[in-house]
């Protein structure tokens, strides 16, 4: 135990990943949804991050890929809240449930 | 000087306009009338200028032959990309051609562009109630940009960028006065028969990138050279279209992009309805600089040329100069007159390249921007001094009212028709290059013997000469000249070719194989060489015409005559230009391209003309073609006055006797009905033809099947359908409704759902798979891969 | 000593007016005040915006009296536990030399080189976003869970500063928790009509996430556990932010121009989502 | 003393925090015992506290330097085993006390029972947690003083600008001793929650707005050697973890449920988020130019001198570092851009609703950020450490050791930039009571449609600068030197103006302030 191995930095990417989920089905509020994502992508990048150092030292592919994605979360969340805002601004709530003007 | 000195400096000249442009673009309204102008004036082109100045007194004064070709050669190239295995790479092309065009344009851009403030501060040009006066200074300035980019491409795909981007600008300043039918009307001609051109660009390109595997224009160059000495690559392929090698479509292909943009033959149709847009910009972009793009493409990419092409870029260049120059005899309208002018001097230049004059042609291509900048801005003046009043014959004795246009305008008549005294070195810029030109087509044309073999001769004799005594820069350019027109020893002359000898010498190595490929070069059809020798009799003439219609004889319209008046700041661009006419082409440019000649004329096909060996038959000819062509002026300045010294009488009477031959020029061949026919026409046919096809033959195809249809399904439907499928439709429509409710509750149109029920199948076929997996124990080892 | 009379007169006035406001509904004319009580009382509540105040004791169950003493130990605690993890947390792997000022000469000691300390580092990084991630699911208002996230987020970042990556730590901390999660608390701030709106899901919507993040989580465990990693069996020092960039503008020059290229999409995009309706 | 009676007794005692009572108790202590002292000799005490404070500098260098370069350097030299340490394998606890007396010996330093002494002395400098514990030390005496002082400054500069004198009493002398009594009374103070608060938000979200600001003292590098933890990220770190101060805010305005605070909230949330950008594009000028995100690589660039300071490396930087001026003004929240605190709108902003020591961590981080982005500017801008004087005038071993002092104060160290980090502070303070406030559309506006394009088009030029000074063309390397000359004079003219206005007002100070003066003003 003392030794910190790289299966220990997968299993608290497995936790995160498994919480984010966890998140992602449970909350009714549009931004809770995307929480539990931003939980699912911080996963990925510890993993991603984890597995550079341990399995592939100095080819920095993995924190790279670890920096895509930062990026892609930030663009992804600036546009997921623009639509949780107009969203609000139809129905009125960033309740998910009562978005149901789409459904036959 | 630093390492890569110039092309910092030649670069940050090229970013300048670009500065210019965002400023003018983000704060031009606000900036106001003058001020817009003026920020054009001195970030869009006093910054490039004055760069232009310095690099041209550095790389000319400062540096040697020596230095100048080590620069060359060690030019900085930026590794910018890779296409597949193609490196694309971006740089400076730096040598004197460059140096000599970067300044020119820079010079005679400047001054347009002072003129326009003046030409601009008088138009109501609100459209929608918003000043267009920024905007012009923006598209100017992008312009320049494009252009300055254009000049210091290295490589063909940038060019063609800069290419696209300097057509761009064309457009949108020909479209300037958008509000106008004709003017939208002449840039999408414009643009259009542009793109037909630089379809053939395209094509060009891509055999480049295909054959030759490279877009830099040294590194093509010298595969060229190796595939052609070696008959390999696009020399290897049994392609052939016309007869045309492979090689030559390439050639060709290039050429066609330089027939869109500099307006040759069968695309020239755009120029002339280009003049819609402001006369500066027909002075800058569409006589000056944009369309001398195209001869600098040819001049760029001519050590792609294979005898073929260069032959149909002659041919080309040879109908353009005759017949434009014949339609400027009967135009009425002064920017017209012009426009087919400078029409017929861009064919000068191409034929000229496609003799293999190659320093002529672009000697030509300088002066011929001088002195066709200028008249361009006088003819504004004019325009702008008589009300937009653009017909010459409401003109006339302007020279009271407008004396500094008139003289200025003079001296562009005299420099264009090739003015000067034969025999002696006196003259303006046309009496130099265009007899030059014709000189190197009589030697095609008479004394080619299409083997070219005293040209080697010569070459090693050269070569010999230059290694024993090397001629610095300033006097060997011009040597040429002084020798052809002062009668310089013929020893002389040969040191002059000398200079260049480096180049034959480095050529000379693989003659024998290069000759079995460019085994006969063909010699110029004579009829060719004759008629550029009488059109070099026409061009004073319309000139001539063009000047005393405008200027001399009486008043015509009362009313034009009146209102005439010289704008002062205007003026003062056209005395620059009208000095430097008188100056700056004998004394400076060509030296500076006969100096860029070597490097960038080492064609598989080593002609042995022009600045290589420039040689005692080219000298011969010159001399020759000097008494031949100098006095042409004075004979065809004398027929000008005597027709229209009396007003427009005597013309109207000749114009009388050879109506039908006035009928085809003032249609300009009809070249523009043709195309109507051909291709308007022709579309609106076709679509006229589907359009009968389909009312007549598919749509009644359909309703008999619709008839037969109708027919069959009243049949089913009242017997089949009601009593025997209804019945089994409706029992599975039943059990469906019923599934599908079932199904339904599934589909709750939540996302968190969707989520449940996608992550609880992953997680049972992971844990399906991991559990089956596991039994076998080399599943579970996941090589990292290293 | 007049500054410390200073002091008491201040504190006095303050537990005055706060005395006043906290019983003045009830008060007032019970215990039979005068007017300038009344007045001042009034005044305190204008800044009240109208609204009780209640000491911070009040109001509170107490379960462990005995402990509530302690009870100053928690942000002491919290700051500890933080600084040993931010200050030691970069030094737990050595950085590459190439871009830094070697400032230890030879001989100094690293400051956690490995072994037992970064072992209670890592564990005490990865419970608190362990217990983080859990906070985030658990949460029932939308605000605690964005702490939570905030708390996660930072924690992630120190994982990363124990792997090694600095940069992308500090980027971390730059772009997520101080950009995206900042946008998330805006976003949840222009939507929530109260603070206190919960939407609950339905019971067995929570028991079949459960379960499945359950199984899940066991599964994956289990399946990472059981695999051998083949890979450097010696930990490198970590890499340099220059490499990094090095390698980014070359060999991930393409994704990275579409990188920005998306970046500029989205900018166009959020821009036309928040635009104002005409 | 006016005496306000009570007419009613409290129903139940005002609860203190458990340590308010000691810590109240011994800071009366001290300052019992100190006052008269305080009182007779404030100016000696006051100067011999900056020169004190110079001094522990100074020897702590000295002797970090003597350990690492003449016990440790000599220590690797030799084939001693024990060299190798390793704080993970128990046993080896580092040099032995005895072979570090040793050293010192062999170096050349005093015998026999000084060198003994000095071996225990110096033993556990060589293990880095010690100099760490005693950095921490440090950082966290520096964090309680600047805030402290910056405020009692604050007062009195806003005093002097409106013509009045600020905080006379306390302490005696001009009032030195003012923020630690009110520091007291904050301590005192009732911990007040609102009822609808959300209370465990509320309590934590000080300490969320706090701890940033300490963590970026961690990266910062007040000297070449004085730094507390080396990164090449650094600046990145610290612009993260200023980043990170804003959820703190946010948090409390959120949670005190009250709408002037969300509304402070929202205001700095918007205006944090939009001027990182300028100020992180700004700063990325400087980097550029030298090429780490390193500060201490960043500040050793500008060693040589006045010219050699980046913010003079040409126009640009020069641009660059008012436009990262500007926008760190905002990014601590600072005037003209104190919105989210605006007084006259929302109360008191995000921290209405708070009192007592957790209102005070709100300023402690503010003056804590306001002391980092000052310290930003003079290490990627005005050269950090280094004296406007080359470093080769500077301190080497070949000098005496008072030499060596003397010239590690006067050309290189922390006193140079904390005498920098004071300069802003100062303008910030200045800009404070100068400026009016502006409004939040024109906060916006200064920053998406000034700012940032501005930052832009300067890192742009910057690096097309840069990429041309590469060239190593000798044209360029002229007009580069031309410029910095120019750009390096301009600043000295700025530079210069400060004492010259400065000397000008002091010479008329009676003509300027009038009647004042002539009692109360130092030199009158």
């Amino acid at each position: 135990m003392a030794t910190i191995s790289l299966n220990h930095y997968l299993i608290v990417g497995a936790v995160l990943f498994c919480t984010g989920l966890f998140t992602m089905m449970t909350k009714r509020n549009a931004i809770g949804i995307l929480i539990g994502v931003e939980l699912v992508l911080n996963s990925v990048n510890v993993n991603l991050i984890a597995f550079d150092r341990y399995l592939g030292p100095n080819r920095m592919d993995g924190q790279l890929m670890a920096l895509f994605v930062i990026v892609l979360a930030a663009a992804e969340a600036a546009l997921a809240v623009g639509i949780c805002i107009n969203l609000y601004k139809n129905v009125a709530t960033v309740d998910v449930d009562r978005a149901t003007s789409l459904r036959g | 000087m630093g390492e890569h000195f110039y092309e910092i400096l030649l670069a940050l000249g090229v970013l300048s306009p670009m500065v210019s442009f965002w400023i003018l673009v983000f704060a031009g309204p606000k900036l106001g009338k003058p001020t817009a102008g003026w920020t054009a004036v001195v970030l869009g082109m006093g910054v490039p200028l004055a760069l232009a100045t310095w690099v041209l007194i550095s790389w000319w004064w400062g540096e040697d032959s020596v230095s100048r070709a080590a620069l060359t050669e060690n030019a900085f190239r930026f590794h910018w990309a890779d296409i597949g295995s193609v490196p694309i790479t971006l740089g400076v092309k730096l040598d004197s051609l460059t140096v000599a065009m970067y300044f020119m344009v820079t010079f005679v851009a400047f001054w347009i562009f002072v003129f326009s403030i003046g030409y601009m501060s008088g138009h109501s040009d609100e459209v929608d109630g918003q000043s267009k006066y920024s905007r012009f200074f923006a598209y100017l300035s992008l312009f320049a940009f494009s252009m300055l980019g254009l000049v210091i491409s290295s490589n063909l795909l940038f060019l063609f960028i800069f290419w696209e981007l300097v057509g761009l600008c064309s457009y949108l300043l020909i479209g300037f006065y958008f509000d106008k039918a004709y003017a939208s009307a002449a840039a999408i001609k414009a643009f259009v028969t542009n793109r037909v051109g630089d379809f053939g660009f395209l094509i060009g390109l891509m055999l480049v990138f295909y054959q030759l595997g490279t877009l830099d224009l040294d590194q093509a160059a010298a595969v060229f050279a190796e595939q052609a000495a070696t008959g390999s690559g696009i020399f290897s392929s049994d392609f052939s279209l016309f007869g045309w090698s492979l090689a030559t479509v390439m050639g060709v292909g290039l050429f066609c992009g330089a027939m869109g943009k500099s307006a040759q033959f069968p695309l020239h149709v755009w120029l002339p309805d280009a003049m819609a847009g402001p006369t500066p910009v027909s002075a800058l972009i569409h006589a000056a600089t944009m369309v001398a793009a195209g001869v600098y493409l040819v001049a760029r990419v001519f050590r792609l040329m294979t005898p073929d092409a260069l032959m149909f870029i002659a041919l080309i260049g040879c109908l353009t100069l005759t017949l434009m120059a014949l339609v400027a005899i009967v135009q009425v309208d002064i920017k017209k007159c012009l426009a087919y002018s400078t029409l017929s001097q861009l064919g000068y230049m191409i034929f000229g390249l496609g003799c293999g004059a190659w320093i002529a042609a672009l000697f030509h291509l300088m002066t011929h921007a001088f002195f066709k900048a200028m008249l361009f801005l006088c003819s504004g003046q004019v325009i702008e001094g008589c009300h937009h009043e653009q017909d010459m014959r409401k003109m006339g004795g302007l020279r009271k009212k407008m004396p500094v246009t008139c003289w200025t305008f003079f001296v562009g008549v005299l420099a264009i028709s090739g003015a000067g005294i034969a025999g002696t070195t006196i003259g303006l810029g046309g009496f130099f290059s265009k007899d030059e030109i014709l000189a190197v087509a009589y030697v095609r044309a008479f004394e080619w013997d299409d083997a070219g073999k005293h040209e080697v001769h010569d070459g090693d004799a050269a070569h010999a000469l230059g290694s024993t005594h090397p001629v610095t820069g300033v006097r060997l350019v011009s040597d040429p000249v002084q020798n052809a027109h002062g009668g310089f020893a013929r020893a002389e002359a040969r040191g002059a070719a000398n200079a260049h000898g480096e180049d034959t010498q480095h050529v000379g190595h693989d003659d024998s194989a290069r000759a079995s490929i460019f085994g006969t070069i063909p010699a110029l059809p004579k009829w060719m060489f004759y008629l550029a020798l009488f059109t070099a009799y026409v061009t004073p003439f319309y000139m001539m015409r063009c000047w005393w219609m405008t200027f001399m004889g009486k008043p015509r319209d009362e009313n034009v005559y009146r209102h005439a008046h010289e704008s002062k700041l205007m003026y003062v661009p056209l005395a620059v230009l009208a000095v430097g006419t008188l100056l700056a082409s004998y004394f400076l440019f060509r030296p500076l391209i006969a100096d860029a000649a070597t490097a960038a004329t080492a064609a598989p096909l080593v002609l042995a003309l022009d600045g290589h060996e420039h040689t005692a038959a080219i000298g011969a000819a010159h001399r020759f073609l000097t008494f031949g062509v100098g006095g042409a002026f004075i004979i065809a300045f004398l027929a000008a006055i005597a027709i229209y010294r009396r007003g427009l009488e005597t013309p109207e009477r000749i114009r009388r006797a050879l109506a039908p031959l006035h009928l085809v020029l003032v249609h300009k061949y009809f070249f523009d009905e043709v195309y109507d026919v051909i291709w308007v026409k022709g579309c609106l046919l076709l679509a006229k033809v589907a359009r009968f096809i389909d009312t007549w033959i598919v749509d009644s195809i359909f309703d008999m099947l619709a008839a037969a249809t109708e027919r069959i399904a009243a049949f089913s439907g009242l017997i089949l359908d009601k009593h025997g499928v209804d019945g089994v439709v409706n029992g599975v429509a039943r059990s469906s409704t019923d599934f599908a409710g079932f199904i339904r509750r599934w589909q709750t149109g939540r996302i968190r759902h969707y989520v449940i029920f996608a992550t609880g199948v992953a997680t049972v076929v992971f844990l399906w798979i991991w559990l089956a997996g596991a039994s076998n124990a080399d599943a579970a080892v996941v090589s990292a891969g290293m | 000593m007049p500054y410390a009379n200073d002091v008491n007169n201040d504190l006095f006035l303050n537990r005055m007016i706060f005395n006043a406001m906290a019983n003045s509904t009830h008060r007032t004319r019970a215990e039979g005040l005068g007017l300038r009580d009344a007045a001042l009382i009034r005044c305190a509540q204008t800044f009240d915006h109208s609204r009780r105040l209640k000491p911070a004791a009040q109001g509170r169950a107490k379960i462990f009296p005995a402990l509530d003493c302690l009870r100053w130990l928690n942000p002491v605690v919290g700051l500890v536990c933080l600084a040993v993890l931010v200050v030691w947390g970069p030094g737990a792997s050595s950085v590459a030399a190439a871009d830094t000022l070697a400032s230890d000469v030879a001989g100094v000691t690293q400051a956690v080189p490995g072994g037992v300390l970064e072992a209670l580092l890592f564990y005490l990084v990865a419970g608190t976003t362990v217990i983080s991630s859990l906070g985030v699911c658990i949460a029932k208002n939308i605000v605690r869970m964005a702490v939570w996230l905030f708390v996660a987020l930072g924690s992630v970042a120190l994982l990363y500063l124990l792997l090694a990556a600095n940069f992308l730590g500090a980027i971390q901390l730059l772009v997520y928790s101080g950009g995206t999660l900042v946008l998330l608390i805006f976003g949840i701030m222009l939507t929530s009509k109260s603070p206190w709106v919960r939407f609950e899901p339905h019971r067995l919507e929570l028991l079949g996430a459960a379960v499945i993040c359950g199984a899940l989580l066991v599964g994956l465990c289990a399946a990472l556990t059981g695999t051998t990693w083949h890979g450097m069996e010696e930990v490198m020092p970590g890499t340099s932010v220059a490499a990094l960039g090095r390698r980014l503008l070359t060999v991930y020059l393409v994704p990275f121009e579409v990188a920005g290229v998306l970046l500029m999409i989205v900018m166009v995009g959020a821009a036309h989502l928040a635009r104002q309706e005409k | 003393m006016t005496q306000i009676s009570v007419p009613w007794q409290p129903t139940q005692p005002v609860r203190y925090g458990l340590l308010s009572r000691p810590i109240v108790g011994v800071a009366v202590f001290i300052y019992r015992m100190a006052a008269p002292f305080v009182r007779r000799f404030p100016g000696p005490i006051l100067i011999g506290a900056v020169v004190g404070v110079c001094l522990i500098v100074w020897l702590h260098a000295l002797t970090y330097a003597y350990v690492d370069a003449r016990i440790l350097g000599a220590a690797s030299v030799s084939a001693d085993p024990a060299a190798a340490i390793s704080w993970t394998s128990p046993g080896t606890w580092g040099l032995p006390p005895s072979t570090v007396a040793a050293l010192i010996e062999s170096a050349g330093g005093p015998a026999a029972a000084w060198s003994s002494i000095l071996g225990y002395l110096l033993w556990p400098l060589q293990f880095s947690l010690t100099r760490d514990l005693l950095g921490l030390g440090g950082l966290f005496g520096l964090f309680n003083l600047i805030p402290i002082y910056t405020i009692w400054w604050e007062r009195k500069v806003a005093g002097r600008i409106q013509s009045r004198l600020g905080p006379m009493r306390v302490g005696g002398w001009h009032g030195w001793s003012q923020s630690v009594a009110d520091g007291i009374k904050l301590i005192l103070k009732e911990d007040l929650i609102p009822d609808g608060a959300d209370r465990i938000l509320f309590r934590a979200a000080p300490y969320f707005a706090l701890v940033p600001a300490g963590l970026a003292f961690l990266a910062l590098p007040f000297g070449a050697a004085y730094v507390f933890r080396e990164l090449d990220v650094a600046l990145v770190f610290i612009l993260g973890v200023l980043g990170i101060e804003v959820v703190g805010i946010i948090m409390a305005g959120w949670a005190s449920n009250n709408k002037w605070s969300v509304y402070g909230a929202m205001r700095e949330a918007c205006q944090m988020v939009s001027y990182e950008i300028p100020m992180g594009m700004a700063l990325l000028i400087p980097v550029v130019s030298v090429g780490s995100l390193s500060l201490s690589v960043i500040g050793e660039a500008q060693s040589e001198g006045w010219f050699s300071w980046l913010v003079f490396s040409n126009p640009f930087t020069f641009v660059a570092f008012v436009a990262y001026f500007i926008a760190s003004l905002a990014s601590c929240k600072r005037a003209p851009f104190d919105l989210p605190e605006a007084e006259s709108e929302l109360v008191a902003g995000f921290h209405t609703e708070y009192s007592g020591l957790r209102w005070a961590f709100f300023f402690f981080a503010e003056y804590a950020v306001m002391f980092i982005v000052g310290g930003l500017a003079s290490i990627l801008f005005l050269g950090g450490w280094n004296s406007p004087f080359p470093a080769s005038w500077g301190a080497s071993w070949s000098d005496g050791i008072l030499m060596q002092g003397l010239k590690g104060l006067v050309f290189n160290g922390p006193i140079w930039f904390v005498a920098k980090c004071v300069f802003f502070l100062y303008v910030q303070i200045w800009l404070r009571w100068t400026l009016p406030r502006i409004r939040i559309d024109q906060v916006l506006y200064a920053c998406v449609q000034v700012l940032l394009p501005l930052t832009m088009l300067l890192l742009l030029g910057n690096t097309l600068w840069v990429w041309a000074s590469m060239s190593d063309s000798p044209a360029w390397a002229g007009v580069d030197r031309i410029v910095t000359y120019g750009l390096g004079l301009i600043g000295l003219a700025f530079a210069l103006m400060f004492p010259a206005i400065a000397a000008y007002g002091f010479y008329f100070r009676r003509r300027l302030v009038g009647n004042l003066v002539q009692d109360a003003m130092p030199g009158s």
